[in-house]
């Protein structure tokens, strides 16, 4: 039996197939115009490119706790967050590839995703989307509503000055305010244990008062539990959270990375453990979906992202001199 | 929209501004403030005076020393409709808080293909003279009009400072406002007369955007800002003495720089000089003097003229200091060097 | 009886006497030219000035246990840090009243005091001290010696984001770093709890890993205690420490401060709890000293902080033109 | 110092680089440095490839993502003799570390008279043109050359990279070591011919304040910096088929500028571009513009010619960040705009 209710779960599994299905595009999509000789800045959609799969339970786990009015803020790897924070999925692959329709009609690109129908962000500085869901969080309160605002950011994000600074504003302030520590062991090359010196960050929420919570082994159903207390009890008021969540980063830093500086038996272990299959696999054992169930959402799923993609490439490119536009509103 | 001459009383600069942000705070319940002692002190330099009594702590935020998350939380807040005003107690301090100011604060609407609005003030105090010395002394104009998405101000007057923070308040984009410290009028500092002057009751609103020829003359253009344009405008009493007529530009907006008034002042004295209390390199010496040689440069009759801190931090020593912020006299003794150039 | 020897106890009373008497000298000199109209760039010491009457058991109470190779940096209000690392008195009265002599040929100021024969610095950003603290820290496990790096900061500084960082590195390096935390309930105007989401700083270490000790009503002989512990740590390659102690600012934030926003009653009675009155008593109840000693002893350390005065007020002006040397060595 | 003829061998940009730090290393034990991924990964854009391997983990020290903090704590190892070297991966992160690059790191041997030395070298990467968008693609040589005390070099070619490197990281003096993305020869960026060049594997100096004239020509000085060097040596070597002779100066020191070599320049050509891959506005074409218009003024006969970025923050579509990165076709397109001014 599950303490999540089948409409959760199902919402759960279809963001993260979603999330998923979206980056293993994205993967083949970004090597287009890049082979055979690998160019970062060729094809069509060029830049830096980080994906999450692997890291989706961090997004849906606490997501499926949220409404539209709450705010998201996350980092450089944001395509996950964007998706379970209901980000419009046409206008973000356009965005990604350069078009004028996309969310930020091609100025911002893959790390700079801003969807303010779903009070979405993202940015390309370490740890500086928080100051920034505080500041949403304190817009909140000043409003009276019951409204959360969520940072997501890296484990390596956690010992940058800005994570200090935000979570004293926010305990001090009592603000709905819930950081998530998407541990992925990496920052870039540098292990956790070379980079932070606690083995992990919930125990930092004694610097602020605050609650801290600890998802072990990218637990989806431990992270939906541990999201659903700390986002019930900042809409109550009782004040902000740190959620840490260990999680799996499939992938290289950025496409294109090496990665020499990883034991290669790390990713095909991780996969083993792939966090889509336990929550297929969570929903079939308890009767709340059939094999046959899932073929259909995930079929669902695969037209979605298709589209989306294929409204990205059907779009037009910005003319040059748009370049000068929107400096100022 | 242009105050009418009606009862017009005399204030300090910082009474202007804190009147400027009560008037905003009445007539927009969005607009609020924060900073490091903004409240019951009033704002270092007293650019809050009074709001906190008047709006209570829930408007008039007291912060922790932590500019990269009270500063950065006005972006949040700007995304849900407020209008933060929010206090960097010295421009000095920039450096603990740039990344938000110039790559979130000055970014996101363009980032954002102009679909999110940033109506954010920034307010800091700027300038040297007291013997701060090299950490809390500076005015780093060139700094912040430097990198795109930011409107910088600097206004010198107090009915300046009052309606172009009405402006700043009022606009849908980021402004850094820059203050000088020594025009504030305040009681426990040097007390110089053009810390005070008109500034109408009424809410009016000054143009961003514009220079201002604060006095006209015929031989020579000198382009200021806040402290400069004030000993600018005492070299040019010095001068008239001795026959030279110096128009006076006070520049007010860092960002942009309004290129029309210059030209048309330049192409009637073909001659420029251009005086910064920041530091010359790269500074707004640098970039006056190019739009003149790049754009305006058949109006020119002589090398153009530039005078500011001389590239080194400000000593704390009054006599080294004194060496390194222009003044009227060595104003005076540039612009004779211009002339006969 | 005391488990302080009577040299220790002797040096702290020196030291902070000397801090005193040093200030109270100051309080007038800083007014002079600035009367009757206060002009803060008036009189042959200008600028802001920060006095730390009533802060001296936070330096002594660590200092006494730090050699020469031991660094300390200090904020803004650096005066008893100073006296207590053994800078040179009269150079650093020369540079307060902007002589040639200073220790920065007056090119710093009363905010900017470098000393490095004994490695004391100190400047005006709140809490930037403490990476350059770390830094010694690491160069000191680099070489091989046992020193130590200790970064005074004021309660206030505590919110800033370069603690973090500060503290991240020196635990995650283990280096010999130590943060004194003065808790002079003040930032300005802003009272400890308006900045600050717990009520010690002490807690923040868990955030670390490493030890917290917390020193409460500014006492000067658990000071020492907990700094002799937290040095020898240090010293022993046991990590970092994070120490606050509450402590009494008598003045003003600055002098000129109008102090509007804190209760008249509040300073009056902190005097009555004067920290070197009760080290004088401590002396004197344990037979380590008479009153007659410790007369003895005042009239060195005025004829000592008179000197540097006199030193400081005879010395030469810079030339103006000096302004553009140094700036490169 | 210079190099030998014998044996010169072609190595990219980054190799160049992380030579010139081994041989520093391997004379001084000193020397160590700090940043992040500078370990294993040898640097994002490869400037400390394989340094961990030869100096351990010690000497070559991942750190966490708290730039204030490790770049701060070379303010520490600094003032106990060490001589640190501390990467800041992409300029554009410098806003999180400025206060202890600009307040601290540049002023200290100033605000101490002289008694303390900062031998500190910050390496940076700078530039666009790869879609990296606005936070990741800036150039932001105006915002470092504006402040006084640091010595900011933004080196070209291979053999500059290694010979200033070993001078910046020889200097008691903090040295910003600027390097171009495009310029290291990684790969897995664009590829471009001046990314590979000779380098002499023998320790050799090359001064940290002097531009160097890399094509020389009688019709128009254009003064450019890295990527805007190999475009502008692409313009010119265009422009040469239409008969118009440019002499291209490499910057290479962006603070301080070397005026003379570009005076010279000027006083020859009578004409002058500069091309700058940072913002226009108060950007080194506004310094080395105001530079000539103030003091090599009788030089010029025609107006000066600006191309910079448009004032803009960097947007990520190719298309759209093509527009505002001067190239060479602009570059030739402007060169006879000032020609015919
Ligand atoms: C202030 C800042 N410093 C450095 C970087 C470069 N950088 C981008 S991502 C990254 C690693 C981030 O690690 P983590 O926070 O764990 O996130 P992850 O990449 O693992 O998702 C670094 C160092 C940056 N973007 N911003
Ligand atoms: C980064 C920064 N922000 C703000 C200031 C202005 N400021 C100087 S001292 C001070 C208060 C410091 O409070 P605390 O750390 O408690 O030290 P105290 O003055 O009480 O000794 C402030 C806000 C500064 N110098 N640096
Ligand atoms: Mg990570
Ligand atoms: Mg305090």
């Amino acid at each position: 039996m599950s303490d999540i209710s089948k409409d959760h779960l199902i919402w759960m599994y279809k963001k993260m197939k979603m999330s998923r299905y979206f980056e293993e595009k994205m993967e083949s999509a970004y090597m287009e115009g890049k082979q055979p000789v690998f160019n970062i800045g060729a094809g069509p959609v060029p830049g830096e490119m980080h994906l999450s799969n692997g890291q989706e339970p961090a997004a849906v786990g606490i997501c499926v706790h949220l409404k539209k009015e709450d705010t998201v803020t996350a980092p450089h790897r944001p395509h996950h967050n964007a998706i379970a924070k209901n980000v419009d999925l046409k206008k973000m692959t356009a965005e990604i590839y350069g078009k004028k329709t996309g969310l930020g009609k091609g100025k911002g690109g893959h790390m700079h995703l801003f969807d303010p129908e779903v009070k979405f962000s993202c940015g390309g500085i370490v740890a500086a989307g928080m100051p920034h869901a505080v500041g949403s969080a304190l817009a909140a309160k000043k409003l009276g509503q019951d409204w959360v605002a969520v940072a997501f950011i890296g484990e390596g994000a956690a010992n940058a000055g800005a994570f200090h600074e935000s979570l004293n504003l926010a305990a001090l302030w009592k603000l709905p305010f819930i950081v998530v520590i998407e541990d992925n062991s990496w920052g870039i090359s540098v292990p956790k244990k070379d980079s932070t010196c606690v083995p992990f960050n919930d125990v930092r929420a004694a610097a602020y008062g605050i609650k801290g919570y600890l998802v072990k082994d990218n637990d989806p159903f431990e992270m939906y539990r541990v999201s659903k207390e700390a986002v019930e009890r900042a809409r109550r008021g009782e004040g902000p959270s740190i959620i840490e969540i260990e999680t799996y980063r499939f992938l290289g830093h950025f496409q294109g990375d090496p990665e020499l500086y990883r034991d290669k038996e790390e990713v095909p272990t991780l996969r083993t453990k792939d966090p889509i299959d336990r929550v297929k696999k969570h929903l079939i054992d308890n009767d709340m979906a059939t094999e046959a169930d899932m073929g259909a959402i995930d079929a669902d799923i695969f037209k979605e992202v298709d589209e989306a993609y294929q409204f990205a490439i059907d779009s037009p490119l910005p003319e040059p001199e748009e370049a000068l536009e929107d400096m100022f509103v | 929209m242009e105050a009418t001459k009606a009862k017009v009383q005399k204030l300090t600069g910082s009474k202007a501004m804190s009147l400027a942000i009560e008037q905003a705070m009445l007539k927009d319940d969005k607009v609020f403030v924060m900073g490091e002692d903004v409240g019951k002190y009033g704002g270092i330099f007293g650019s809050t005076t009074g709001l906190m009594e008047k709006f209570g702590p829930d408007r008039v935020m007291d912060t922790p020393i932590s500019e990269t998350g009270f500063i950065g939380a006005a972006v949040g807040a700007a995304a849900e409709g407020f209008r933060p005003i929010v206090e960097l107690m010295f421009v000095d301090f920039h450096g603990v808080v740039m990344d938000q100011i110039y790559n979130h604060i000055a970014k996101i609407t363009y980032m954002s293909g102009g679909n999110v609005k940033m109506p954010i003030v920034l307010l800091t105090a700027v300038g040297g003279g007291y013997s701060d010395a090299a950490q809390h002394s500076q005015t780093l104009y060139g700094s912040f009009g430097h990198l795109p998405g930011l409107k910088v101000v600097a206004p010198t007057y107090p009915h300046d400072l009052k309606g172009m923070l009405a402006s700043a308040i009022a606009d849908d984009n980021p402004v850094v406002f820059m203050f000088h410290k020594t025009l504030q009028g305040l009681g426990w500092m040097d007390q110089i007369p053009s810390s005070l002057g008109p500034v109408p009751q009424e809410e009016y609103f000054v143009p961003l955007n514009k220079a201002k020829v604060v006095k006209e003359g015929t031989d020579i253009t000198i382009v200021a800002a806040q402290m400069m344009t004030v000993q600018a405008m005492n070299a040019a009493a010095e001068l008239e003495k001795s026959g030279v007529s110096a128009e006076v530009i006070d520049l007010r907006s860092i960002k942009p720089i309004d290129k029309e008034t210059i030209f048309k002042s330049v192409e009637k004295t073909k001659k420029l000089l251009i005086v910064d209390e920041d530091y010359k390199s790269y500074g707004y010496t640098a970039e006056v003097a190019a739009l003149v040689a790049s754009e305006a440069f058949y109006h020119l009759e002589a090398p153009i003229g530039r005078l500011a801190i001389p590239d080194v931090p400000i000593p704390y020593s009054p006599v080294l200091e004194k060496f390194v912020i222009p003044d009227a006299t060595n104003i005076t003794r540039k612009v004779l060097q211009v002339m006969n150039a």
